[in-house]
């Protein structure tokens, strides 16, 4: 609990999961839990979502693999992580010891290597699942295809449908922003049993390097994440919260308790802090105790806010 | 030794060189830093500094701390306008230092090589060790410092390492002042040319070097030559700064695609660690 | 010409379209030219391209229209415009006697339209026509269907092949960020018989007003434009440059120099300038030259230039 | 009377209201500003501050002009900050001012009514007609101002006004100076609560008024009721201010779907021109 009386103003729940409030961290930007527990008690908040996990550790993508960009930043990471192994060993005991939600984000180049890892995933302390279906860093499929999983509707129901499959938890489906019909690829994720999606991934961009004339990230092109993006997240959530009934976790760009609002009201059940915490490590915290505070001045909750900047019968024509 | 978040205010900001600044911070942040630590100053208010900026220290007490930075693009240029009694958002100390204990251990003096703005950190060692910092045992042990700058007037902190009762030779890029050439020429002059020779009578116990990628890649190659160790303080451009973006990575000696973490696994490296 | 003996090195084309320098207006963002000719001599621009014309004149999308975001802006402007007739009669004759190349951007909801418009600008004084296939803030269709000509390929192929049909003019089809796979529209462009490609118009996004619990824009989203989506417009250049050998112009974000080479190195044959001339009226000029100068300390050209940053042989994998 | 871009100099800078300074920049953009134009301010070294800021002129001269500002976000603020010395870029003059020759011709005095930080561009119309600029037949023509705050200590340029015999009327929504209440109730008093008749045997030629929409709003709907003409200062979120953009667009009473363009038609437009 964060502490006061009102504090049950802030639950909320995404789908089958009961949050007792909605800031989330977003994969790949908290580690696994541990690293944050100096700056801020991490159990505060409303769950945590690890770095995306494969089945194998993979060592990353050649580096530099960051760039600045305005209000923003470009990663090309490449899902550099312990492994299915070495998180169940090393990561997750810290995690399970939490007294908050533990979401584990996974990514795999098939369906049925979705299934496995969710499968395998069925274990004491994971509290539900976040499909990666949209990482732009990584190539996709066992036999080179360069298909990205969110970026086709029938991959992103045949992903979601192998681990709806084979666990038990909340499936979260997390899409990204380069697609013209984002709720094609939610009703996708929908019927192959999603109990969420979660929008947006990093968006796919490039800084060159004009003084060396190549680009600087050592792959190319990386994801653009921060600030900058913020409206295209926002854009995302209100599509989808119009189009269809699936709750929806909003992140991207978001670093202050307003950034969160604004998402919530576009229609988020809840919202996952992201690249601010690399410019302050506790963002996440702050949105937190920022929201709070804002549902006291205001004597509202969070659910009654979700969805309150959806304009009723006026077509976005 | 967990790195705080704090803000900081600015007691002092002297220009210490064209474009340089020597910044005071009021910060208890750097009561625990050993040498070759670094901080993160955030600049949210600045277009074009969204991430933060990583400086290392330049002198460390329980109260304040210094950095010495050089103004080159937003960020830097924007530290370097404040003004006294304005405040910084400074998360430090962050990283891993130098391993002064064994450095001092393997005996003989210590030889710092800087360039650039590459010396903070060497200076920060200097006045860690004569302030007794890396035990008091070894507080007046000989140092060495071979500093290296386009210019003479770029020619950073020789008077504050001279003042300490450092042994600095100083190189430029135009000859301005010192030797006519590269610090690493130097370096190489005093690790006695023929390699395992010692061309002057002196041996040190450990190189500590920072500065650019190229300086510091053909330090080690010189230590490894001379078979003196050597521990390299490096950059690479950084995101949170610790440990959790898996941004800095760094390509490892041991293997080409194992990736030491510049933010946690350094700034610091012993240069056999690092695939130059 | 720029000046100087070196103006030549500026020298670029676009297909069939010569250019003495490679820095042009981005539609929208620059009138119909004599608004900005009290900044700057617009004639010393590589081109200018107007603010999209479409038959009949539109009073534009209501207001609030434009809303700032980290390093950028939404616009819902609703491409507000005099109308065919209106331009031909007010607006041409004055861009007609600058000696500098005009680009006039159309846009219609159905293909045949596209054509229409593009045969009735046969005229003296039009040098090139840009077709906006891609501007988020209007609706598509005659009959209300909402399907933006550059999220399909084959809406793409037909509208640029009406236009194709209808004009001797070189052809510049212009296309947006959203999709998962940009080559396909450029191919398709292609296949339609385009001169070139223009990369990219803006991103949707929307803001949202927490005090008010409503979107700034009235119209909702909006298109989000520069330096935050900076590093979308060059991954998209770099991307089609990567695949197809129809040159590019490349817009987005560019508000330096340094900006513009950018676009250069990953590819493009030219460069637009739009949203910084909000920021500063002499952006377009300012760019220009500050190229000039590069190439000058360089001893460089444009031509040069282009592509210098697409890595051959290595895959983006 | 075309507007230039062009860096000019702080030459001072003063608070005065809790958050509203007073700056002076050294330029000769003001020489040819009516009253109602505008600058353009950039603030592209602000994060959060993208686009430029607009300004109104509160005084013009040949080679100064002032802003009066309230801080109420970034790009307020950096300027709020500035000191002697530092340089903005500016954008001006910009837009179409108050009609002063039309207001004055109809006869009879000017009231202005200003609401918040609405008082600089009326500051600016008392000046100007003082200073001979609207001729100087009507250099001495009788002016009287209504200006509202939320507090006493916000009210703005009051005795600057006076101090050029404008005739003051002021109201705090807090009652903690001159009426407890609207300045649009003060407006109401003067011209006479039952429309047509006049409350104080006075009636003015033309009511010029700047401050939030709903202010204005009010003021046109008094002033027609009482057929008064007025002229309105608006605002609206802009982008480029010269006309280029479209983003600024005003739905004309003329028709539901046609725009005015605040930066171009306006910022002041007669009040029957504007679909409330
Ligand atoms: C661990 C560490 C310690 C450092 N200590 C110091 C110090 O004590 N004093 C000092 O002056 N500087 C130091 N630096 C470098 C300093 O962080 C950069 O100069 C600063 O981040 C530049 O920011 P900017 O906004 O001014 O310039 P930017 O616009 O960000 O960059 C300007 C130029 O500097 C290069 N650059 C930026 N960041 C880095 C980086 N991290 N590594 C290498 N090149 C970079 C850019 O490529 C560009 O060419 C240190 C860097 C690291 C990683
Ligand atoms: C023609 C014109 C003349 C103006 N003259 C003055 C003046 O003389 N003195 C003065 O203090 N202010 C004046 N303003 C308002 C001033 O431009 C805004 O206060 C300023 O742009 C806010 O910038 P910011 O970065 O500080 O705050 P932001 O973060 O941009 O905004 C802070 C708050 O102000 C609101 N706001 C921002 N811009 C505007 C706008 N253009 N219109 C209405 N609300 C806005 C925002 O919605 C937000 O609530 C004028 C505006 C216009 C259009
Ligand atoms: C350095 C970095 C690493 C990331 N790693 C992952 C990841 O492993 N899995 C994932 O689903 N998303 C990953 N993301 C994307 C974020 O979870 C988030 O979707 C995106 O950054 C947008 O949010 P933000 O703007 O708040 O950062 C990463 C983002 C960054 C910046
Ligand atoms: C206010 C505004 C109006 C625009 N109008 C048009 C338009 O009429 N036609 C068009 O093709 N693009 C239009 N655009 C898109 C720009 O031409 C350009 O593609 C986009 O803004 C990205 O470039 P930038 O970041 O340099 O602005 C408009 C953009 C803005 C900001
Ligand atoms: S900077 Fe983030 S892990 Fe090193
Ligand atoms: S602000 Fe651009 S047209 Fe008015």
């Amino acid at each position: 609990m964060v502490s006061g009386d009102r504090s049950d103003s802030l639950a909320t729940s995404v789908g089958p999961l009961r949050l007792r409030n909605p800031v989330l961290t977003a994969s790949g930007t908290f580690g696994y839990g541990q690293e944050m527990a100096s700056f801020f008690d991490v159990a505060k908040l409303g769950g945590i979502v690890t770095k995306t996990v494969t089945m194998r550790p993979r060592p990353g993508n050649p580096t530099p693999r960051i760039a600045e960009t305005p209000a923003g930043m470009l990663n090309s990471i490449g899902l550099q992580n312990v492994g299915l192994d070495g998180f169940l060993r090393d990561k997750l005991p810290y995690l399970a010891a939490l007294d908050t939600v533990v979401v584990v984000s996974i990514m795999a180049s098939t369906a049925e290597e979705f299934g496995e890892l969710a499968g395998e995933l069925r274990v004491e302390g994971v509290d539900a699942i976040e499909l990666n279906l949209s990482c732009p860093n990584v190539s996709y499929g066992d036999g080179g295809q360069h298909v990205m999983f969110a970026h086709a509707p029938e991959l992103t129901e045949a992903a979601v449908a192998a681990a709806r499959a084979a666990s038990d938890r909340p499936i979260v489906a997390k899409l990204g922003p380069d697609v013209p019909d984002i709720a094609a690829l939610g009703a996708a994720a929908q019927r192959g049993g999603a109990d969420a999606l979660c929008v947006m991934n990093t968006v796919p961009g490039m800084v060159i390097d004009t003084a060396a004339k190549r680009p600087v990230l050592a792959r190319g092109s990386g994801g653009l994440s921060g600030p900058a993006v913020r409206p295209i997240g926002v854009r995302l959530v209100y599509q989808l919260c119009a189009a269809l009934s699936l709750p929806v976790v909003g992140v991207g760009g978001i670093s202050t308790a307003e950034d969160a609002l604004q998402y919530l009201m576009a229609g988020a059940h809840a919202v996952q802090v992201g690249t601010a915490s690399f410019v302050r490590p506790t963002a996440a915290h702050d949105v937190l105790h920022g929201l709070q505070e804002y549902l006291q001045d205001e004597g509202s909750s969070v659910e009654a806010l979700i969805g309150a900047a959806q304009r009723k019968g006026e077509s976005n024509g | 030794m967990s790195a705080r978040l704090q803000e900081c205010t600015v007691a002092a900001n002297r220009e210490v060189a064209p474009g340089h600044a020597l910044v005071t911070l009021e910060s208890g942040i750097g009561a625990a830093a050993e040498p070759g630590q670094f901080v993160q100053v955030s600049l949210d208010g600045v277009a074009g500094a969204f991430l933060p900026r990583p400086f290392s220290f330049h002198r460390a007490a329980d109260d304040q701390f210094q950095l010495l930075l050089r103004s080159v693009g937003p960020g830097t240029a924007a530290i370097v306008a404040t003004r006294p009694g304005e405040r910084l958002t400074v998360l430090g100390p962050l990283g891993r230092g130098f391993e002064l204990q064994r450095a001092i251990a393997s005996g003989g003096s210590l030889t710092l090589v800087g360039g650039g703005v590459g010396v903070p950190p060497l200076h920060h060692v200097a006045d860690f060790v004569r302030a007794g910092g890396a035990g008091s045992e070894v507080t007046g042990a000989k140092i060495d410092a071979l500093v290296g700058a386009a210019t003479a007037e770029l020619l950073l902190a020789v008077d504050d390492l001279r003042a300490i009762d450092v042994d600095v030779r100083v190189s430029t890029d135009d000859g301005s002042a010192g030797h006519h050439g590269l610090v690493t020429e130097l370096l190489h002059d005093e690790l006695g040319a023929a390699g395992g020779a010692d061309g002057r009578g002196r041996r040190p116990g450990c190189v500590l070097a920072c500065g650019p990628h190229p300086m510091l890649r053909a330090v080690a190659k010189i230590c490894r030559h001379s078979d003196v160790p050597c521990q390299v303080a490096m950059e690479e451009p950084m995101a949170c700064g610790y440990g959790v973006c898996l941004g800095c990575a760094i390509p490892a000696a041991a293997a080409p695609d194992r990736y030491l973490l510049l933010c946690k696994d350094g700034p610091v490296f012993d240069a056999e660690q690092v695939a130059w």
